[in-house]
């Protein structure tokens, strides 16, 4: 009965998961594909918890279902018709219809034929899954990693060079996003329901952080969850109209940024000059080292997606009672910053709207 | 008891696929993220269900984690952005 | 006793989950549609969390289960009148 | 259970392939972006069916550890592609 019944869920859940991929990639409207790509996410939390993968599927439930769409629905709303509509491929021209359908298929079945392959090395790595070595290696020395939980015992100890490289992966990208020109002009302060809203959402997202980062150690949990949960509150927070969310500013800014990696670095060498080997952590030491370094990385990981949601190099808050400025100024504004790339975030002359109750206006 | 939360995971996920289908059919956007709504709830729900048929307490976690962002989803699809020629 | 119990609570709020989905489904326009989700859905997880609360026996995990519920209930109220406020505004705009 | 990693595992390498199409062929960068994002579910999919061994038993957790850092990456890259995006467009409309 039990296993019928889960055969007939995890049925459900696969048809979701196709039906979802499919008619989020199959419409042609930017904001209904976000939406529909949303739904996907929170489908896929649900079957990594069906997986028993707790751990991703906190991830998921907060990046897939929450953080990720916030960030696509932004740029939707960025420039209704131009934005992500400008470019146009060859394939897009009626005029060579027999050529695009020609391409469509070829394209069509170089997917079918990678579908196939990829099928073909699932069935290879099932059949030598039961006996995955890394396994075994994982649970028997998890009591020396200084955690019980053997994925983060993965993430900060056995595989640490991994997560170091990851983190350095972030802080590229942030400085991708910070090179690219000043952040998105924000939103309009909340009314009163959604400043209601943001009034307990978002210590309970800071709490939840702080716990999960805490609980992490001995079970699902750890700096990435603990990250995206309290990147989630400075996302409402700049939802609600606040412009800074919190974030330092200056050079603050740039150390919060760059603490996942420094943390890291600095554990690593430390062991280096005291005759360990670079990230071998004594087992004595291990478990606050880990702790030490999963603070740091999450500070580092809610800085980075915070910003990749602000979008570009946050403005400092500077009062311009006379209102905005045509947007021919600000985009005008974007070179030569770009320049300037990483001098420092107290740019002169920044445009700064300053946008007082703009509660009442109708877009 | 078991069979029990077995067969209430099926029903919720069941009542989770009618939820999509207002996703996928709109027919407008505040449709579908009304229906997005839901299906987060009863992702918590079936959540829930699941970390007592596993025996894993770490999904409760999850569940919480999702009524979460849940609401900063429903946030970030009605807040209004200013945009660079508004002013 | 309390088993019979917390399966009966269970599936009541099973019963209040499909009633939402299925006005989701039926009803005709977003505003009627708020309605079957917001009262039914939030019942549904209410009574659903009560049962698993009941079943457990863990006063932690009760405490959780609550935390959970409540967090639901004021997040859905809010996000359920957001949207809607979305989408008055959208359509008195056109 | 021995059904439900291949489940999982057919539908994340049917996941792949969906995102694949839509991210070769699509006209626009948003949609092709979210092919991507689509495209490595699938993965992620896999990987996860990969580690599964059925119920009551404890799962791998290095693919775990994987498509954790996966995803985290995945939502940064999407996110500089983004700001790439928004930049080209205010670069264009300014000529």
């Amino acid at each position: 009965m039990t296993t019928s019944a889960m055969l007939i869920l995890d049925i459900l859940m696969v048809l979701s998961l196709l039906s979802l991929a499919a008619a989020a990639l199959a419409t042609s409207d930017a904001r209904r594909s976000v939406i529909l790509f949303m739904a996907f996410g929170l489908v896929l939390a649900l079957a990594w918890a069906r997986l028993q993968a707790p751990d991703v599927a906190l991830a998921e439930a907060a990046i897939g279902a929450g953080l990720s769409g916030a960030l696509l629905l932004a740029a939707v709303g960025d420039q209704p018709r131009r934005a992500l509509t400008g470019d146009t491929k060859p394939v897009h021209h009626h005029d060579h219809s027999n050529l695009k359908l020609m391409l469509e298929w070829t394209v069509t079945l170089l997917c079918i034929a990678v579908a196939g392959a990829l099928a073909w090395a699932l069935a290879q790595a099932f059949e030598r899954a039961p006996q995955a070595t890394l396994a075994q290696a994982v649970s028997e020395n998890l009591a020396t990693s200084g955690v019980s939980n053997p994925v983060t015992a993965v993430l900060l100890n056995f595989r640490a060079y991994d997560t170091l490289l990851e983190l350095a992966v972030l802080l590229t990208a942030v400085l991708g996003i910070f090179a690219l020109g000043p952040a998105r002009p924000g939103y309009r302060t909340a009314g009163p329901v959604f400043g209601g809203l943001v009034r307990w959402l978002v210590p309970v997202l800071i709490l939840a952080a702080a716990y999960l980062l805490w609980v992490g150690a001995h079970a699902p949990g750890g700096a990435f969850q603990a990250g995206a949960t309290l990147a989630a509150a400075g996302v409402v927070l700049r939802l609600a109209g606040q412009r800074t969310v919190g974030l330092p500013q200056g050079p603050t800014l740039h150390l919060v940024i760059a603490a996942g990696v420094g943390t890291f670095l600095l554990v690593g060498l430390s062991l280096l000059v005291l005759g360990r080997p670079f990230l071998g952590y004594p087992p004595a030491w291990a478990g606050g080292l880990i702790l030490l370094i999963e603070t740091a990385a999450m500070l580092a990981i809610a800085a980075t997606l915070v910003l990749a949601f602000l979008g570009g190099r946050p403005q400092p808050p500077r009062v311009n009672v006379t209102g905005g400025k045509p947007p021919a100024a600000l985009i005008s504004t974007l070179r030569p910053r770009s320049r300037e790339g990483l001098s420092g975030a107290d740019v002169p002359g920044a445009e700064s709207h300053k946008h007082f109750s703009e509660e009442n206006r109708q877009c | 008891m078991s069979e029990l939360l077995a067969v209430s995971a099926l029903a919720l996920i069941l009542s989770l696929f009618l939820g999509l289908l207002r996703v996928v059919r709109g027919p407008g956007a505040g449709d579908r993220m009304l229906a997005m709504q839901l299906i987060g709830t009863t992702g918590v729900g079936l959540l829930l269900l699941l970390s007592l048929l596993l025996d894993q307490t770490a999904l409760i976690d999850v569940a919480l984690i999702l009524a979460l962002l849940a609401a900063v989803a429903a946030a970030a699809f009605t807040g209004e952005e200013l945009e660079t020629g508004d002013d | 006793m309390i088993e019979v119990m917390s399966s009966l609570l269970i599936v009541s709020g099973l019963g209040f989950y499909l009633a939402g989905s299925i006005g989701l489904l039926r009803l005709p326009d977003l505003y009627s549609r708020l309605h079957a989700l917001t009262k039914a859905d939030n019942l549904g997880l209410g009574l659903l969390t009560a049962g698993l609360g009941l079943y457990t026996q863990d006063l932690l995990i009760a405490l959780k289960l609550v935390l959970i519920w409540l967090a639901v209930l004021a997040a859905s109220a809010a996000s359920a009148h957001l949207i809607a406020q979305h989408a008055r505004r959208r359509e008195t705009q056109s | 259970m021995l059904t439900a990693h291949w489940l999982y595992g057919i539908t994340g390498c049917l996941v792949v392939a969906l995102g694949l199409r839509t991210a070769l062929l699509h006209a626009l960068l948003l949609h092709r972006l979210i092919g991507i994002n689509v495209m490595g579910a699938g993965v992620f999919l896999m990987l996860i069916a990969v580690a599964y061994r059925g119920p009551g038993v404890a799962p791998d957790p290095v693919p775990h550890a994987l498509v954790l850092t996966g995803i985290v990456v995945a939502v940064s890259a999407t996110a500089l592609a983004l700001a790439l995006a928004r930049r080209l467009t205010a670069e264009q409309d300014d000529e």
